[in-house]
């Protein structure tokens, strides 16, 4: 069976992505599969500057999921194109870069530096800053905002498609994505971490430093699927799911509520030949329930 | 050797390097689950899970990451393990029951089902002609039962163990040369009394093993110990390793969870970067 | 060691109340503990006229949680005032009534219908209905709704106090916060379920008939928890801790981020006498820890 | 007795009427799990849950929710099983693979400690002189061991029982007596083809049990099994009840996400007001 996708510009073997933040550079997980099996991967996200990230602790289990508040520690832009990428197998496979900054200027610099590099499949945009200037919500709770740093990014992106990343921490989803399809995104990717805590009776304390992080896992699947599914039903664009997959049916649900494309990330550290096995896992369940292609069942959903 | 491996696993390496270092990830079964002590300790026996020639491809001081398959989504991260031994019994862990997860592994049975993956991270360095202290702190001993069976020279090895619970729960026969020999020490702290007794007994020993001796100093146990065992070996000018003991998720370097703060004020991943380091690399509050 | 609370006008003699929905008219929980050792317990959503609720599928169990889209089916104020409230021992526990409504006048109405009424110890207002007129967003989503509505309970609830049930599904729960005590409420609740979303690969239909429903369970506990930590942060209103507690862990936790009671829902589902032993359990705890009242840890998050 | 069952559970109750049901919920042991069929069926024995005097506090078609400790916080609910029967042996369950729960539930072991309440909801009418007809679809049979046995006048029973896995996956034992009076008939539908075939075979023998015979028809098993025997039964003019399988949360009438459809086009929860129904009472669409 035929596992290859196509949409939005973006053309990949199966459908297994894997979510920023989960696997690296890609360079971790080589002792565990072979990463040209992969539709492709988003590294880990990527500022202008190198970033230390927040103070630790910054990752704690909670039932079926994981709070995490990393702070985008990462290497930046010049390390990762002169260190990371060229050690990628990127012509097998998918190097989608996720893209952090602070305000719209600082995104479409980030996107420039990455138009012309041929190693480079797609530019994933995360809008989860805390825009300080209006007041430290997220620029993702903000519709206006949202099309702003997608016109910038896309400005300077080149011929790269553009995937805007969604929080599932507002009360439209669908007006964040209409946002950003203003803006001019050819892909959007949902969900992002739900915001949460976590405390440790016995000590008083958070169990992250930062006090709040992001919750991501089997936990958070029901809201991605609700998301994804508010998302394609009432947008023209594609959707890439993302949120809690943990085996090929949740990959599957993801396409059947209308996506076009999955990102694996938690899961990524149960076992760190997930995203592997994922790709041989849909492929028997697409036979085993009698699938010529995904297409044949995406947005299928019988409501 | 110790200088050689942290090249390797610090360089920028190719991907043929990387898959000689022959980690795997992998089912196994559950050989024997033996409560020591009355249950305050398991020692954990596995199926071997087959690191290449003669088991040889894992040096003490690496880890392994475990996770039961009865955990089922509810646990999400494996957890890390010292990698105690590998031999005829299989591989073999040291487990202290200590929170949601290992209190589960505690009552995991033969022909249970685990994923594993590893042998991870970084290693205590060997000098065979140095005098070489091991600082075990409760459980921290784990990784001191392969270094001491691999030593070359293992008239030149004294270890010390501070427990808090009772000796018996601790796998104390592999260390039996070196009890025999007089330099196997123990120190049972029952009180918080007892601390600077303790402490003091640690600072007798490191200085036998400091700047005049050329000594090696190699500590693994919890943050509060290592940070002691630090502070006296660079009072006595010791060469010292630490193993880290900070919560994991993924122990391949991929979620930054674990990070320790080295020396340049940078976050390294203690998963692959460590979980020994010399602490001459780790900043002062690592 | 006392357990009592006392806060916003209501007195429990523990902190434990039980979530509305997830502990029927009480009167089921009879043969597995006596209702009187609750701090209290409210009982399922009542509306003016009684509701069938929505089609089978209703339920659909998640990782850690559930998904329920019952689509508040109850007796309706009369019968629940004529069969139920007469039969619960509300001398001697805070018998609390969760009001639904589709309108402000609505819910006016019905908190008329019990300000006079000696059996009950509080209203909650639950303000998840969609609202058809405003374009079919939920009451609990617009801030300026919900102040409406407060204030419409608040003017006809006689002297019951008013506690206001918020959602986490929005950008700004603080925000929601303060528009509930704007329009007078004495006491804010915190969290209503997470929308949320389950499909069947197989038969490609979603787990539940209405599509979507509300996540609940220990999976959603990350989110409760920094909901109610924001609120109680940022508002002088005292709050009552909701979602996915299953211990009585759980419950400290919630007090350290500043909940002044609680209340345990689905996990009432996963043992008839959970609530029976939260009580005890927190005693033990609160015991182990060495705390002389619950005033001594409320809001003791050490950040 | 039929009537005045339920009675009781339909009228408005007084506490001490409750408590008089001796519903209990405990913790109890897995004495045995005897896979039968190769594992395609289990036949689970506990602990007896001590339901008041020789147990005979519960009544057949009556159900618990049961909840393995091991499941943690990942399985939320317990799961509904009906009583087969409570004897020296302890409480008996029949269970079928079926799902993420039930198939957990094939792999405890004696020993392993379950949550379990009841007994619960209505149960089957016995009419000890009416010629009574008992139609189990697959694990549908469970409730009908305890019936059969408890049954005054056994000579008035004949049981047919479809099934589509192996017939070694059903405890047939408990039904030797109607075997022997040629009173038990079993079906095997291997293809859809059969089920033409088996349909017939039920409708033959429900109207044995029709108007002319004042009969008696009770029927246990999946949703389209219990709509066919429910219109066979109408057309036949047979006095039927149906067990209801709906997916349950608590089991005792709080969560409202069991409900069927009553005569009166009124939800009503099928854990408290059922499983057992009689047809008439429930609306076409149930
Ligand atoms: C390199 C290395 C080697 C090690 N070697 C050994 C060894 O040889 N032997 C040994 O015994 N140990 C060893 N350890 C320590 C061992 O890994 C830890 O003890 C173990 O990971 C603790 O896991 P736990 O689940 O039992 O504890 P917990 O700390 O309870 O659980 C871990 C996570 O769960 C969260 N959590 C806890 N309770 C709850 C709750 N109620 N609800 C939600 N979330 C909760 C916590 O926030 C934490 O994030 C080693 C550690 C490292 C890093
Ligand atoms: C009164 C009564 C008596 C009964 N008696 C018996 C009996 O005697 N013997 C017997 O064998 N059976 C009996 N049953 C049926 C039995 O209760 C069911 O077979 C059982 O509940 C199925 O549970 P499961 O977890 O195995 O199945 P599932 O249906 O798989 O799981 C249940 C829930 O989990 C959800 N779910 C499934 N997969 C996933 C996933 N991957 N991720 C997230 N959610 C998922 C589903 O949406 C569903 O809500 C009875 C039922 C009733 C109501
Ligand atoms: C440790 C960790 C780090 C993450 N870092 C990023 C990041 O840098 N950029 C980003 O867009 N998302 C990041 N995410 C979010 C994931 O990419 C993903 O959207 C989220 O975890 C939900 O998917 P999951 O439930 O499969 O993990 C991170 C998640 C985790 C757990
Ligand atoms: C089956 C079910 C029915 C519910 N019905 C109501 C309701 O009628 N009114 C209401 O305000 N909340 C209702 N809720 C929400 C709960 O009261 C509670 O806010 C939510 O479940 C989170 O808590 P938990 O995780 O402890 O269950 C319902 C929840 C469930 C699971
Ligand atoms: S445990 Fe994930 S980077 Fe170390
Ligand atoms: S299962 Fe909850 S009402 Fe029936």
């Amino acid at each position: 069976m035929d596992l290859s996708v196509s949409f939005g510009g973006l053309t990949l073997k199966n459908p297994v992505l894997t979510a920023s933040g989960t696997f690296g550079y890609g360079l971790e997980f080589t002792p565990y599969g072979d990463l040209a099996r992969l539709g492709g991967f988003v590294v880990k996200g990527i500022s202008l500057l190198p970033r230390e990230g927040n103070p630790m602790p910054r990752i704690a289990e909670t039932p079926c999921g994981m709070l995490n508040a990393i702070g985008l520690q990462n290497v930046g832009a010049e390390v990762f194109l002169r260190d990371k990428l060229p050690r990628l197998p990127w012509r097998e496979t998918a190097v989608v870069v996720n893209l952090y900054a602070c305000s719209a200027e600082e995104f479409g610099d980030l996107a420039g530096l990455f138009a012309g590099e041929e190693g480079v499949a797609a530019l994933e945009v995360n809008v989860s800053c805390p825009n300080v200037r209006e007041g430290g919500a997220a620029f993702g709770a903000d519709p206006a905002q949202i099309a702003a740093v997608t016109a910038a990014v896309k400005r300077r992106a080149g011929d790269k498609p553009v995937i805007v990343k969604l929080s599932p921490n507002v009360t439209d989803i669908v007006a964040a994505g209409r946002a950003a399809m203003d803006g001019g995104a050819d892909i959007l990717s949902a969900i992002n971490t739900l915001t949460g805590m976590a405390v440790d009776v016995r000590t008083r304390r958070p169990r992250l430093a930062n006090v709040v992080g992001g919750l991501s896992g089997p936990a958070v699947k029901p809201v991605g699927l609700r998301c994804v599914w508010q998302l394609a039903s009432a947008l023209p664009l594609p959707v890439i799911g993302i949120g809690g997959i943990a085996s090929a049916e949740d990959a599957l649900e993801y396409v059947l509520v209308g996506a076009h494309a999955v990102q694996a990330g938690t899961a990524n550290f149960s076992r760190p030949d997930f995203a592997f096995r994922l790709v041989d896992d849909i492929a028997a369940l697409a036979a085993e329930l009698g699938l010529d292609s995904l297409d044949a069942c995406r947005g299928g959903l019988r409501t | 050797m110790g200088a050689g491996v942290r090249l390797i696993v610090r360089g920028a390496k190719t991907l043929s390097e990387r898959t000689m270092e022959h980690k795997t990830c992998t089912s196994l079964r559950i050989v024997e689950n033996r409560p020591l002590g009355g249950g305050a300790q398991y020692l954990l026996s596995l199926e071997n899970p087959g690191w290449g020639a003669g088991g040889k491809t894992w040096r003490p001081g690496q880890f392994v990451m475990l996770r039961p398959v009865s955990w089922g989504l509810e646990l999400t991260w494996a957890r890390p393990f010292s990698i105690a031994q590998v031999d005829e019994g299989g591989l073999r862990l040291v487990i202290r029951p200590a929170g949601r997860g290992t209190d589960r592994i505690a009552g995991l049975a033969p022909g249970d089902e685990v994923f594993l993956w590893g042998p991870l991270g970084t290693s205590f360095v060997t000098e065979p002609e140095t005098p070489t202290l091991l600082l075990a702190g409760g459980v921290g001993l784990a990784p001191f039962w392969g270094y001491a069976a691999r030593h070359p020279a293992p008239a030149n090895l004294r270890l010390v163990l501070g427990h808090t619970i009772d000796l018996a729960a601790f796998p104390l026969d592999p260390f039996a040369p070196l009890a025999g020999a007089g330099r196997l020490h123990t120190f049972h702290q029952r009180t918080m009394a007892d601390l600077d007794a303790f402490i003091a007994l640690l600072e007798r020993h490191i200085a036998d093993h400091g700047r005049a001796a050329n000594g090696l100093v190699l500590a693994c146990g919890p943050g509060p110990f290592l940070r002691t065992v630090r502070r006296l070996c660079d009072a006595a000018g010791a060469r010292c390793q630490v193993s880290l003991e900070n919560r994991m998720a993924c122990g391949i370097g991929a979620c930054l969870g674990c990070v320790a703060r080295d020396a340049a004020g940078r976050n390294v991943q203690s998963c692959t970067r460590g979980p020994v380091f010399w602490t001459r690399d780790l900043a002062e509050e690592f």
